[in-house]
């Protein structure tokens, strides 16, 4: 049965840190108080609507506007031949050897390459008269050959996404570590195969983008709110596009609506409605409908790949090779390209395997850019590696939890370096197997399953032992930094203000940031203030993604704190006429023993560091300390999920009976919110392993554009979780922490897929490609029956 | 140009009088006519459920409604719900169990919930999941949600 | 999301719907619920020059007993179909049905006769209208007709109620207990992929298809097959529904192959058969 | 998306196929047609209003007839757009006497974009037969 893992902590007692505390961003959500991007109201604001293609791909022979300026209320209307040139190009920040890459202009030129690409944009007085507007755009097109298969793509004679590249192989990218492939393939008893799909998805987030640009003429400053979950990355990148200077721009994420990577880049419309502010001399805003959202944000995932993997009889792995095909459509936004590597960099999970080889082959396509989604690579990764080992498992007909372990480094390994190259910072992987079969029973699960066969079910469970990389990271490994900064500073009244560069989006770093800062300052939660997503207020940062946040911008937090701690020492070693060596700082309180029983506290200290009458010879007025933090590693959380399925053989539905999950993220700063990230995290991937897929038709249109053909999770499709965790501190930060923010759909979706496998595996089914929809289930049985 | 339609909602208890264009979806009454801003846009096929309002004390999507349909009803929204500041006991059960993340589908969740429990009292786990059937979460999985409810419901029963 | 711009007319009476329908012809539609309507028109797939909602005309919301039958007016919401009494009691397959359409919020506002009068091929009511064998009373300017169940759901999106008539009134007959629908839903909008809506009674068993066709049809094979059957044994029903797609041109799609609709169409009529069977 | 139908037309094929290439008689008969106007031999622009029930669409476009065997097979070619997307494609058309009819068989090549394609896939491939039979409809009761 299902009980409450958390009773939720009572907020006056402390430490904070560790426990189920209510979030302090939750009042004014509950209330409907929070402002995101679609309620702001700035005076004279105009609404922007953007013109899309309905082709894949078409030359543009002429447009016409004629008809829609001419309709009363619209103030402008667009193309690419009038913004262009003001605009810049759309960034890609991934550095790939070789990559060709095509111009990605904020509208179309002379031509579309998908369905959804901006041809045009229209101003008017209010949202409705500039939808009539782009409706009265008259656009000639001339359709051209379209390509929508990434395997199609790269063969000789497709038709090119960009026949100006000469060919639709954007790079080539190998990886190879560890041993000598070629000698572990040889020394290798049997090579077992497998063909692996990643199906292409819509990351749907509930709220769609939007952008508002407001520019002050007088001042030639621009203020840009936008929905996303990097405003810092953006004003690094925006100024090169658009021409405002760095420092004459200010970007707000204000109440982000959920991110999971489709937040994560820079868009061609926030430079666009930021020029059409400048331009037009008036506030602009623009809010993207669901079907742009479908059509125009990034996809995720639509990778695949076959994989060979060397194995001795006994089990043991010798070698993976890898060649993966990844369909990166149209264009690169902010991280395409890298995306597929890093499937790269964990395509060994969390085993032992001496030598790897892989090939990414990234590819254009007639379709919406992919970027990083919900996990980003590793999903891709995990996938793969967690479905090899069953499969091994399978042919060599050897316990899949034994080959698991017989792989797995132990404790003493670490850190363990990989052949992909990584250095795993700290694990157990055997004890979080272990608590999730004591979690989920297996042994009962077994028989459960064994009994249900007897009686002519279809049943499976499935096991995935994860790792993942988070804390991104350190900055010789990342595009553009992967520091964080954080500023805490105490104010005149001892409340305290703390400034992050991460820019949390539904994470809940108001809370667990304003746990950890009430702990190691000492004082009450509700003196703490956590402040973020506006570049004016954190002036750097490098925003919210891969599992960052608490790890990374959390780590620059507590070296604030010891910063200001160090320097109020230094001030009340002076009021006690001592040396700071002899303060002792505990619990919000200084003293001195054996040299006054004197305490002072943080009101007053803080008086005295504004007023600044009494202060020692060179101690500077005012408490406050930023920092900059740079990991010198990555983290990586892994853990064990365990799924237990009932198919129906008439239908095809799969029914998740049972689902157990084991994460170690490290100390969980509050439990209750690493609770939510896994149990989100899980939803993801029972849409990926069930039934969400983002489908272009052979013309490259896009079928499945609205939530009425592209179904996500509902609540009724969730099953009721067992979670469990162990907790093996990272050596790489002071909190120990790893980041959670994406394990359960890294952990889950091999589980799932695993255990719809397991239970078709009586029928001498091997292969399925993602998602396990009804019909292929049906299908699959059908053959076999 | 049709003619604009005159119309008088009760909107979270105060008089509302306005001339609207007889095109003006509800939801973008309350959040550009009546400024509250609570009220969310998901999706544009009456789907995601974000935008979920009691009108005369029945959950509806107030995207899928014209204003001028709604003349002459009381409309509740999020903004509406808390009385005398106190919160709504689904609010309150929301935050008691992080029945959020980023917020955005929340107030229709909520929304939902309160007609939810006005027509069934002490539902189970798997009422409550249908019952939200309408509303689309894309962060927390749904399961604490369902705590959230589950909580608001034995808060009331505990009355 | 915004819709084109209209003219709203809000007439009091049938009487007066009707006329404003014949003055404008074929610019004008129908809001009644609006759950097929507004979506189309947010997206512009629809833009009527003119709306006439008829949500304010008195006395097309009731559901009441009328002999043997029980008469539902048009504008009578889902929900209220689903929580009605009445209903549950005298023809539960309409209430049942009911409970599977949309969410609750769509059920508060989707209204019988607008989605009767839609035809969309994957709704759920037309499977239990066509097994109720229901009535559809219809008021236009030639006056006031009754169309059968069977005649009514004409083509692809297309009913025989004429664009100048207006739904009133919908009559269900009293049954025994021995009904049920089963549907496998589509997955993202919650339409039927296949629903089957069965009805048992002395006459023999009716059974009516939803979501596999361009119309929901009555699923004659399995009718024939059954008719004069006095023991409905496990083998006798999978053999009668294996005929529920029988001659039927089934649809395909993104969600379904024409096939696998098909085969659902089967499974879901053996499956309500049993249902209904279980309710006796 | 590919089509193929059949209808049988009550005449005999080189009325089918005259009726088919007459402006006059295509004005009629397509479903929806509101203009059509010849812009040279076998060459048109039209007005279209379809869809099936309220969800109609404005369309114009152009369409030409080559390959003309009287009366045997045309090929009817086609692009146009509007406000919900845009139609474009191309189709067979074979007659074959039948008795005294004709038997037309239509082997059709046709792609959609925009908003409808993207919404109702499910509605697309039905409503496009919808239309072709009612077409086939019209021109047998068209013929005198």
């Amino acid at each position: 049965m299902r009980r409450r893992r958390w009773p939720v902590a009572d907020p006056n007692t402390t430490p904070y840190v560790g426990r189920a505390m209510k979030r302090i961003e939750d009042p004014r959500l509950i209330r409907g108080e929070g402002t995101y991007t679609d309620d702001l109201r700035l005076p004279g604001m105009v609404h922007a609507a953007i013109l899309r293609s309905p082709h894949a791909h078409a030359r543009i022979r002429k447009i016409d506007t004629t008809a829609a300026k001419a309709i009363p209320g619209v103030v402008a209307v667009l193309t690419g031949a009038d913004v262009n040139a003001s605009c810049g190009l759309v960034p890609c920040a991934a550095a790939i050897p070789d990559l060709k890459a095509p111009k990605h202009t904020v509208l179309a030129g002379d031509r579309v390459y998908f369905v959804g690409h901006a041809v045009a944009v229209a101003v008017a007085s209010d949202p409705y008269i500039a939808r009539d507007a782009i409706e009265a755009i008259d656009v000639d097109y001339d359709p051209l050959p379209v390509v929508t298969n990434a395997e199609d793509a790269v063969k000789i004679g497709s038709p090119l996404t960009h026949p100006d590249l000469g060919s639709n192989v954007a790079y080539t990218h190998n990886v190879s570590g560890g041993g000598n492939i070629d000698e572990a393939f040889r020394k290798a008893d049997r090579i077992v195969k497998h063909r692996l799909y990643h199906q292409r998805l819509t990351p749907m987030p509930i709220e769609p983008r939007g952008v508002v640009a407001s520019y002050h003429t007088g001042e030639g400053t621009l203020t840009l709110w936008t929905a996303t979950q990097i405003p810092h990355l953006i004003r690094t990148l925006l100024p090169g596009m658009i021409g405002v200077p760095e420092n004459k721009m200010r970007i707000v994420a204000p109440e982000v609506g959920g991110g999971f990577g489709a937040k994560l880049n820079v868009y061609p419309e926030e430079a666009l409605i930021a020029h059409l502010a400048m331009r037009l001399h008036t506030p602009v805003k623009w809010i993207e409908s669901r079907r742009d959202n479908a059509a125009a944000t990034i996809h995720g995932r639509d990778q695949v790949g076959e994989y060979e993997v060397a194995v001795k009889n006994d089990g043991t792995i010798l070698g993976l090779k890898s060649k993966t095909i990844a369909d990166l459509g149209s264009y690169l936004q902010l991280l395409t390209p890298a995306v597929p590597t890093l499937t790269g960099l964990v395509l060994t999970g969390c085993y032992t395997i001496p030598a790897v080889k892989m090939e990414i082959v990234g590819v254009y396509t007639n379709k919406m850019a992919t970027d990083a989604y919900r996990g980003a690579g590793r999903p891709e990764a995990t996938y793969l590696i967690e479905r090899l080992m069953d499969v091994v498992a399978q042919e060599l007909k050897i316990d899949r939890l034994d080959l698991r372990l017989k792989h797995f480094p132990a404790p003493g390994d670490f850190p363990f370096p990989t052949s992909c190259g990584l250095v795993y910072d700290s694990g157990n992987y055997a004890a979080a197997l272990t608590k999730a079969k004591q979690l989920a029973n297996w042994d009962q699960l077994l028989k459960d399953r064994a009994a249900a066969r007897a009686a002519g079910k279809l049943s499976g469970i499935g096991v995935s032992t994860y790792v993942e990389i988070c804390a991104m990271g350190p900055s010789k490994a990342m595009p553009a930094g992967g520091w964080e900064w954080g500023c805490v500073r105490m104010e005149i009244s001892a409340k305290v203000t703390v400034i992050t560069g991460v820019s949390p989006h539904g994470q809940g770093q108001e809370t667990t940031f304003a746990q950890i800062v009430a702990d190691r300052v000492g004082v009450p939660i509700e003196d703490v203030v956590i402040l973020h997503g506006d570049t004016s207020v954190a002036h750097y940062g490098r925003d919210t993604y891969g599992s960052r946040g608490t790890a990374v911008g959390g780590t620059a937090i507590v070296m604030c704190i010891d910063k200001m701690i160090a320097k109020a020492k230094t001030l009340a070693a002076h009021l006690f006429e001592t040396t700071s060596d002899h303060v002792v700082f505990e619990n919000g309180r200084f003293t001195s023993p054996g040299v006054t029983n004197r305490v002072i506290t943080w009101p007053e200290l803080a008086g005295e560091f504004y007023v600044a009458k009494n202060l020692p010879p060179g101690l500077e007025p005012g408490l406050e300390a930023s920092s900059f933090f740079e990991p010198q590693n990555f983290t990586f959380p892994f853990g064990t999920h365990i799924c237990a399925v009932d198919l129906d053989r008439d239908t095809g539905h799969v029914k998740i009976t049972k689902y157990v999950a084991v994460d170690d993220c490290g100390p969980q700063i509050n439990p209750l919110i690493v609770e939510g990230q896994v149990q989100g995290g899980i939803a993801h991937s029972i849409g990926q392993v069930l039934f969400e897929q983002t489908i272009y038709n052979e013309d490259g249109q896009l079928v499945t554009g609205e939530f009425m053909d592209y179904a996500i999770p509902r609540a009724h499709d969730i099953p009721d979780y067992i979670l469990g965790s162990t907790v093996t501190p990272s050596p790489i930060n002071p909190l120990g922490v790893k980041g959670v923010g994406e394990a359960g759909t890294i952990g889950a979706t091999p589980a799932i897929a695993n255990a719809v496998m397991d239970a078709l595996e009586p029928l001498g089914i091997t292969h399925m490609n993602l998602p396990m929809t009804p019909e292929k289930v049906w299908q699959a049985i059908k053959t076999k029956t | 140009m049709p003619m604009p339609f005159h119309i008088h909602v009760t909107v979270n208890k105060a008089d509302q009088h306005h001339d609207v264009e007889p095109r003006l979806l509800l939801v973008h009454y309350l959040r550009d006519v009546c400024g509250l801003t609570g009220t969310h846009v998901g999706c544009e096929t009456s789907l995601c459920g974000a935008c979920t309002v009691l009108v005369d004390g029945k959950a509806v999507k107030s995207c899928t409604m014209f204003a001028v349909q709604a003349d002459g009803s009381s409309v509740t929204t999020i903004e509406g719900l808390a009385t005398n500041g106190q919160l709504h006991a689904v609010q309150q059960g929301f935050w008691e169990c992080h029945g959020l993340q980023c917020g955005f589908c929340t107030p229709g969740m909520i929304m939902t919930s309160v007609a939810l429990l006005a027509r069934n009292a002490a539902p189970s786990r798997e009422q409550i999941a249908e019952g939200l059937r309408g509303n689309l979460c894309r962060c927390t999985g749904y399961s604490h949600i369902i705590d959230a409810v589950n909580h608001a419901a034995k808060a009331v029963a505990r009355g | 999301m915004f819709p084109a711009h209209f003219d709203y007319v809000r007439p009091a009476t049938v009487e007066e719907a009707v006329k404003l329908l014949a003055k404008h012809g074929d610019d004008a539609k129908l809001l009644t619920g609006g759950h097929s309507l507004i979506p189309a028109m947010k997206l512009r797939l629809a833009r009527p020059q003119v709306v006439v909602d008829i949500g304010r005309i008195a006395n097309l919301s009731y559901i009441r007993e009328t002999g043997g039958a029980i008469a539902i007016g048009a504008m009578t919401t889902h929900a209220d179909i689903e929580a009605s009494k009445t209903l549950r009691d005298k023809s539960p397959l309409l209430a049942e049905t009911a409970s599977h359409i949309g969410d609750a919020q769509v059920r508060n506002k989707g209204t019988i006769g607008g989605s009767l009068v839609h035809a969309d091929p994957a709704a759920d009511y037309p499977a239990s209208i066509l097994a109720l064998d229901a009535e559809i009373d219809v008021v236009g300017p030639r006056g006031k007709r009754t169309i059968k169940a069977v005649d009514f759901f004409v083509d692809l999106l297309q009913s025989a109620v004429a664009a100048d008539e207006i739904v009133t009134e919908i009559r269900v007959p009293a049954t025994a207990k021995t009904v049920a629908y089963v549907k496998t839903e589509q997955k993202a909008s919650g339409f039927a992929l296949a629903g089957a809506a069965v009805v048992i009674g002395p006459g023999g068993v009716r059974v009516g298809i939803t979501g596999v066709a361009a119309t929901a049809y009555r699923a004659a094979g399995v009718e024939k097959a059954l008719a004069g059957q006095t023991s409905l044994t496990p083998d006798l029903i999978a053999r009668a529904s294996a005929q529920a797609a029988a001659g039927v041109d089934a649809l395909g799609d993104i969600h379904a192959s024409p096939e696998f609709r098909a085969h659902l169409a089967q499974v879901n009529t053996r499956r309500a058969i049993e249902k209904a069977l279980t309710r006796a | 998306m590919k089509l193929t139908l059949s209808s049988t037309v009550p005449a005999d094929p080189s009325r089918v196929f005259a009726a088919l290439t007459d402006p006059e008689v295509l004005r009629r008969t397509i479903p929806g047609c509101e203009t059509l106007t010849a812009t040279g031999p076998d060459a048109y622009e039209a007005t279209l209003k379809i869809g099936v029930a309220g969800l109609k669409g404005t369309y114009t476009g152009k369409a030409a007839i080559t390959d003309q065997r009287p009366p045997e097979r045309l090929t009817l070619s086609f692009e146009g757009k509007g406000g919900p997307g845009f139609v474009r494609g191309s189709a067979a058309i074979t007659l074959t006497a039948d008795g005294d009819a004709t038997r037309v068989d239509c082997a059709a090549d046709v792609h959609v974009g925009g908003l409808i394609a993207a919404i109702g896939s499910r509605l697309v491939d039905a409503a496009a037969r919808k239309l072709a039979d009612d077409f086939f409809r019209q021109i047998g009761s068209a013929l005198p």
